[in-house]
């Protein structure tokens, strides 16, 4: 059970110890960062292609459709086989658009998502970098992606990308905003920035079972959600309106990194929601990142699940979600976390409550325009008629 | 009513449908997907793709007779019928050359609705596709006859009809020439 | 209420103004009252006619004819067809659409497909056909072009964009030009069948 | 060119050779086509009814996902093919080349439907134009009046056989110097200019058509107007 | 996506810039090749101007060259969704030209194909909405989920799916079977439970009713102003059904209500369709309970179905219409007593329920001009012709 814990941090000591034997120690610490490097580059391109097939799996069931089933085995070599025709595609840049721009965008916004990576958790001991500032450093990592974008956007000089590119600037500073003030409550209580330590603070109890946990790890989740540009937020890749968004006009391996961004960003915030709220890799029985891993794409079929049945808001709505429900309840959640904090047994829970409760209520009355009104409609019988004329 | 209960509702919809995608039958909410070129939904008798021709017995003893009504009421124009004529010069009541552009076919059945003969039909077959429009699509006399047997194998109910019909005609015809002991046979078709 | 008194009411209440019966419709003799007309059927308590159901325009050859078929939603009765006619040389009718927006854009797909001019209309445009379009298709005269043979603008239109022309279109181009004609449609060298 | 020709077809020769025994080989040809013919994304657009029975083609009867085609792409930049699917009208011709232009190679064009092989019923029109493959190059003509979904499965096959017949070597794609933009016709006072590219079109010498019918006139056939004013009895409705 | 110029409206230094976007031809969810010239402030409407004619096939000109039953399969490609109403509308047309009766069987089978018609238009035109919405198709395929089924009967009964070209002139084509009238009983009898289950996933839905609720408002006096017809105006609270009005065909014996809406929005356009299918389901319970054996097409009909060129309705005019899903769908005939019409003109909803477009959409974002678009279902073919 233990070897099966701790197969990949046995299997990199393992490595170690061969090069430690005859090689000096600062060539083993370098080495120890490029197997963590190669690792992750490895695992968030594999996971990215599978998780497209996956998607496009949920949603075809969701639709009562097989989906991709043709190429191997259910389908399982369609990912690679994406994969070689993007590859293979040419490779088409606009004639009036900004080349520099046009081809930094991509490559930088694969890179942040790539970086999440270092301060996930993925089991015990198997954070590639164990920083003190994780949270810290994550969130400051997650907001460069909004720069690649409007990087693509604007240089792509089209109209929808353009479109595209002021929605998503919009869109990701608004929630970035609400989701740093849903962590704060975990900080707050596990008194760290580390995740390793966030996670370890949950021994006693997974974050979400708390009320101030459930409130964060909603806020924290839609936010997440809209960081990605995932159902129902995408606006800045509406289809139906701004024809692609930001990545109109790349094509082939350029349009592939885009994609594969969003991807790798949707497990890495997942991971992140798993590790501030729902016990990280804790979890009887199995290994510990088996755990991890299972937690994490139960988050990411919600989101699939999200994008299989909802219709996606109107720009105006979506910034009124944030800043008028979605930063009012998470101000409201650190308040509650106190409370938590300094009130003794029964108290916390009603005290919580009674704070939470009253002020979803209350939010929702305040923005009244969203929700829904109800309509009564007339079902006419026969009229009498008459004709004129022929 | 909670805000967002709707939106709760709606995603059971969604879970039910995900779930029972593996084990209800296709019309009650399971996998609809019918995975075509191993399975196909049977075609309906009457569905129709593009005309053909039928003979009865051998390609020669076909049963157009060049009259070209199908050619003429056929809204998109897509039928050529060439009469052949024998060595006189004389026409003769079957097709020299019986072409039907596919590639402008528009499937309406028309052609079979007016044909006096009952002589051309519809086929089911649909899996026609080419690189060559010209070459392939453009379907000759030779592409376009098929048998009695294949018809009736494809549409049966439509088939035994048409062949009940033609033998009431054909033993009206022989009592009829019985009758008049006379038989003119060899009387040529009046030019149309 | 049948058309002869429809007439009769329509020619009482406005003098000045003359109908005709035509097959069940009433044909306005003048077309510039038209809007008289139908601003009487509209107003009227005794008609109501607000709804303009359908307006379309007509070639006869003599004449050009537009057609419009009024209903009222609020009695639930209808229609009166109205028709006026002009000549195809001078094809001017007042426009109803500031009167009935719903005829905006049937006015302008009857001046697309027609030629006529409805005076007044807020934005007389082509509505299916692009501006440059020579011809009203729908006029029983149009002749349509001969998609196969390539023409003198086509061949200069290919050689600018650098583009090999064979030698036998070239020339076909060059003798129509010579000819003085145009690659329009030519009569049917069969009976057509149509 | 004839050597390479020689030698793949020793390679084929072997190759089948191999398979019989049970061994595939699988070269960088055979990866290069059976990615691209695995993952064809085709653009999202639709002209007319054909646009119709393509959305049912996605949709879970048929479901063209199981090909890894589903996801239609609304950018051209990203599309793999074309599906035509509709009638294409002389207004919107050029905006078609011009899309056709915008995609990335390797591209493919499948017609679906008479009226974008040929004008199809509406052959006749003033406004219609006589085929697509006049402007653009077309791989897979897919004649119905609209194909059933499972026709248009059955043209995704034929397109996928043309990919797989494809070789690396010799695609047109990867020629220096060669990229296939057609020029976007221009809008002219009785149709397009040109009438058709010569480059990629020319008419049929056999136009049984234009024989049998010549270029109907279709308006100005008749040359009686009739008399509405005398007709007395009215329609009973 | 062709034109990429940003202009500068005024020289105010205050102004901010506007920009004038193409949508279409090539949009994923312009119904086809519409296309719109909006200019924006931001992400708010100031002005569109629709363009159309990218799909405009010259349907009259070639009906006018055909013979009249010839133009039955063209009628199809009008409205490629429902293309039994359009055929409806002209059979009812030529049948008022050339006054022909049309016995009661078939009368029973038209109504029967026109309310299964409405429902497969209903059931999609609100799944294009979702997706116009942004729902990652799931709407659409369950919508299209159930026209299958009802397709599939399509199929069986006319030969083919979508282009039916199953109305004669005094009558149909072809008998309906036992076993296909139990078929269309077995769909419309679980068609309610689809409705439920569809329902439960959007009507209530606070993304659907935020994005739909208070757009596109259409006040009722602009609509019967514009001509608008069909769910479009009855989700403005008017009730003008000409299933009601003219009581053609044999529309008087059912008994169904019209649902008229509130306030002329998305959403009541939305839901009054749902309500209409619900009432359609009534209106065909009815018929496939009246429904009895008899003639399906007037035995004087059937001579000239064999050659349409002897049909030569007398001179005069007629102007047939029914209520297809899309609103008043009319047919104006001018016959010169030849066997092709003299004139041949489509009075098409989706036109001129068009006209109001800019006037639904100026003052709000991109995203709702999609989903007016989207309410009022337009149909290219028909739109153009």
């Amino acid at each position: 059970m233990e070897y099966l814990d701790q197969l990949f941090v046995f299997a990199k000591r393992l490595m170690l110890d061969l090069l430690a034997r005859f090689l000096p120690d600062w060539i083993v610490l370098v080495a120890s960062m490029v197997i963590s490097i190669v690792a992750i580059l490895i695992f968030a391109p594999l996971t990215m292609m599978y998780l497209t097939l996956l998607e496009r799996k949920v949603v075809g069931r969701i639709q009562n459709r097989i989906g991709p089933n043709r190429v191997g085995k259910f389908g399982l070599l369609q990912p690679i086989a994406d994969g070689i025709k993007m590859l293979t595609k040419e490779d088409i840049v606009p004639f009036q658009a900004d080349p520099v721009l046009h081809f930094l965008a991509p490559v930088i916004i694969v890179m942040p998502a790539l970086l999440i990576f270092a301060v996930i958790p993925f089991g015990r001991g198997m954070t590639a970098v164990d920083l003190n500032i994780g949270i810290l450093y994550f969130i400051a990592v997650s907001s460069i992606s909004t720069i690649a974008i409007f990087m693509a956007s604007w240089g792509s000089r089209n109209k929808f990308s353009l479109l595209g590119g002021m929605r998503t600037v919009a869109q990701m500073i608004s929630y970035e905003v609400p989701m740093v003030l849903s962590v704060v409550p975990v900080i707050l209580v596990a008194e760290t920035l580390s995740t390793n330590a966030i996670i370890e603070a949950q021994s006693a109890g997974w974050f979400v079972w708390t009320p101030w946990g459930l409130a964060g790890f909603l806020i924290f989740f839609l936010c997440a959600v809209a960081e990605c540009n995932r159902s129902p937020f995408d606006i800045p890749e509406a289809e139906s309106e701004i024809v692609a968004g930001f990545h109109t006009e790349y094509s082939g391996i350029k349009f592939a990194l885009f994609y594969m961004a969003e991807f790798i960003s949707v497990f890495a915030v997942s991971a992140l929601a798993v590790t501030l709220f729902l016990g990280g890799w804790k979890g009887p029985w199995l290994p510990s990142w088996l755990w991890f891993l299972l937690k994490a794409y139960a988050l990411i079929g919600v989101m699939f699940w999200f994008r299989g049945t909802l219709p996606r808001f109107r720009v105006d709505q979506l910034m009124g979600l944030a800043w008028k429900f979605l930063l009012p309840l998470a101000l409201i959640n650190i308040f509650v976390v106190g409370f938590w904090y300094f009130s003794p047994g029964l108290w916390k829970w009603v005290g919580s409550l009674g704070i939470l409760g009253p002020s979803f209520w209350i939010f929702t009355k305040l923005n009244r325009s969203y929700v829904p009104e109800n309509r009564v409609y007339r079902l006419a019988e026969d009229e009498n008629n008459e004709t004129v004329g022929a | 009513m909670i805000f967002g209960s709707g939106i709760i509702r709606g995603m059971f919809v969604t879970l039910k449908n995900f779930a029972t995608s593996y084990f209800r039958k296709p019309d009650e909410g399971g996998l609809f997907t019918v995975e075509y070129p191993e399975k196909r939904i049977p075609l309906k008798e009457r569905f129709r793709s593009f005309p053909f021709l039928v003979y009865d017995g051998t390609p020669e003893n076909l049963r157009c007779t060049a009259c070209d009504i199908c050619a003429r009421e056929c809204p998109p124009k897509c039928i050529y019928v060439v009469r052949a004529a024998d060595q006189d010069g004389r026409p003769l009541r079957r097709p020299a050359a019986f072409t039907i552009d596919y590639s402008v076919c528009m499937n309406c059945g028309m052609c079979e609705e007016v044909c006096p003969f009952d002589s051309i039909f519809m086929d089911h077959e649909f899996e026609i596709a080419s690189q060559d429009r010209y070459r392939e699509l453009v379907y000759t006399l030779t592409k376009l006859l098929k048998s009695n047997e294949y018809f009736n194998n494809i549409r049966p109910r439509d088939a035994q009809a048409v062949d009940k019909k033609r033998r009431e005609a054909e033993e009206k015809k022989k009592l009829a020439a019985a009758q008049a002991a006379k038989p003119k046979l060899d009387e040529p078709p009046k030019p149309v | 209420m049948n058309i002869s008194e429809i007439k009769s009411k329509i020619e009482s209440a406005l003098p000045g103004v003359s109908v005709k019966i035509v097959s069940q419709s009433l044909l306005v003799e003048k077309p510039g009252n038209l809007t008289r007309v139908v601003r009487y059927l509209k107003d009227s308590p005794e008609f109501r006619m607000d709804y303009l159901a359908s307006v379309t325009g007509a070639d006869y050859l003599d004449y050009l004819e537009s057609v419009y078929h009024l209903y009222s939603m609020a009695k639930k009765t209808g229609p009166i067809v109205l028709r006026v006619r002009v000549r195809r040389d001078e094809p001017k009718i007042p426009s109803l659409a500031r009167i009935y927006r719903g005829a905006e854009f049937q006015e302008r797909e009857a001046y697309d497909l027609f030629g006529i001019l409805y005076e007044n209309h807020p934005d007389l445009r082509r509505l299916f056909l692009w501006e440059g379009f020579e011809g009203f298709p729908l006029r029983k005269d149009y002749l349509q072009e001969d998609s196969e043979i390539l023409e003198a603008e086509d061949i200069q239109w290919l050689e600018e964009h650098g583009i090999p022309i064979p030698e036998d279109i070239r020339k076909q181009a060059h003798e129509l030009k010579q000819q003085g004609l145009r690659a329009l449609a030519q009569k049917p060298t069969k009976e057509s069948g149509v | 060119m004839a050597f390479a020709k020689n030698i793949s077809a020793i390679d084929q020769g072997i190759k089948n050779e191999l398979a019989q025994k049970g061994i595939v080989i699988a070269t960088l040809n055979d990866l290069y086509n059976w990615g691209r013919r695995s993952s064809l994304w085709p653009m999202q657009f639709g002209l007319a009814c054909c646009a119709i029975e393509m959305i049912a083609t996605a949709c879970a009867r048929y479901d063209i996902a199981r090909f890894g085609a589903e996801l239609f792409r609304p950018s051209p930049r990203q599309a793999d093919f074309m599906i035509i699917s509709g009638t294409v009208t002389k207004k919107m011709a050029p905006l078609l080349v011009r899309l056709y232009n915008q995609m990335p190679e390797p591209k493919y064009v499948l017609t679906m439907g008479a009226c974008a092989i040929s004008g199809g019923p509406f052959i006749d029109g003033y406004n219609v134009l006589r085929g697509i493959d006049r402007y653009i190059p077309v791989d897979v003509h897919l004649p119905g009046c609209p194909p059933r979904p499972e026709a248009l499965l059955y043209g995704l096959i034929q397109l996928q056989k043309k990919i797989d017949s494809q070789e690396i070597e010799k695609c047109e794609w990867y020629q220096k110097g060669l990229k296939r933009v057609y020029p976007v016709p221009e809008y002219g006072p009785h149709g397009l200019i040109p009438k058709y590219n010569p480059e990629v079109w020319r008419p049929r010498q056999e136009e049984l058509r234009k024989q049998r019918y010549g270029q109907p006139i279709l308006t100005g056939k008749k040359t009686k107007a009739p008399h509405l004013d005398v007709v007395t009895t009215a329609p009973s409705s | 996506m062709d034109e990429k110029t940003v202009t500068v409206q005024d020289t105010n230094p205050m102004d901010t810039e506007t920009l004038e976007v193409n949508f279409g031809p090539q949009h994923p969810s312009t119904h086809g090749v519409f296309r719109m010239n909006i200019v924006l402030d931001g992400e708010t409407i100031v002005s569109v101007k629709p363009v159309m004619g990218y799909l405009h096939r010259n349907h009259e000109q070639i009906a006018e060259n055909l013979t009249y039953a010839a133009v039955m399969p063209y009628t199809d490609r009008l409205d490629y969704f429902n293309s039994m109403a359009n055929n409806f509308g002209y059979a009812l047309a030529v049948e008022k030209l050339a006054r022909i009766e049309v016995p009661e069987r078939a009368q029973y089978i038209r109504v029967i194909m026109a309310e299964l018609t409405r429902l497969v238009n209903h059931v999609s035109v609100i799944g294009f909405l979702l997706n116009d919405l942004g729902a990652f198709f799931t709407p659409v395929l369950y919508a299209f989920r159930e026209r299958e089924k009802i397709l599939d009967i399509f199929e069986a009964i006319s030969g083919s799916r979508m282009m039916c070209n199953y109305f004669r002139f005094g009558g149909v084509k072809r008998d309906v079977s036992d076993a296909d009238l139990e078929q269309i009983r077995k769909i419309v009898q679980k068609f309610p439970a689809f409705l439920d289950e569809f329902e439960a996933l959007l009507t209530k839905n606070e993304i659907l009713c935020m994005r739909c609720q208070n757009v596109g408002v259409l006040p009722p006096d602009l609509a019967v102003n514009a001509s608008i017809t069909g769910p479009v105006l009855r989700a403005s609270g008017v009730n003008y059904d000409i299933r009601k009005v003219d009581r053609y065909s044999i529309y008087e014996r059912f008994s169904f209500r019209i649902p008229l809406g509130d306030k002329g929005d998305v959403y009541d356009r939305y839901y009054v369709r749902i309500l209409e299918m619900r009432e359609s389901v009534k209106i065909l319970e009815q018929a496939l309970k009246g429904i009895r054996p008899g003639e399906f097409i007037h035995p004087k009909s059937t001579s000239f179905l064999k050659l349409p060129r002897n049909f030569k309705p007398p001179v005069g005019e007629a102007y047939g219409r029914v209520e297809s899903p899309k609103g008043e769908l009319g047919y104006y005939l001018v016959s010169d007593g030849t066997p092709q019409p003299w004139r041949y003109h489509v009075r098409s909803p989706s036109l001129i329920n068009l006209t109001v477009l800019e006037d639904l959409c100026v003052g709000h974002k991109v995203a709702d001009a999609i989903i007016i678009l989207g309410s009022i279902d337009i149909i290219l073919g028909e739109l153009d012709r």
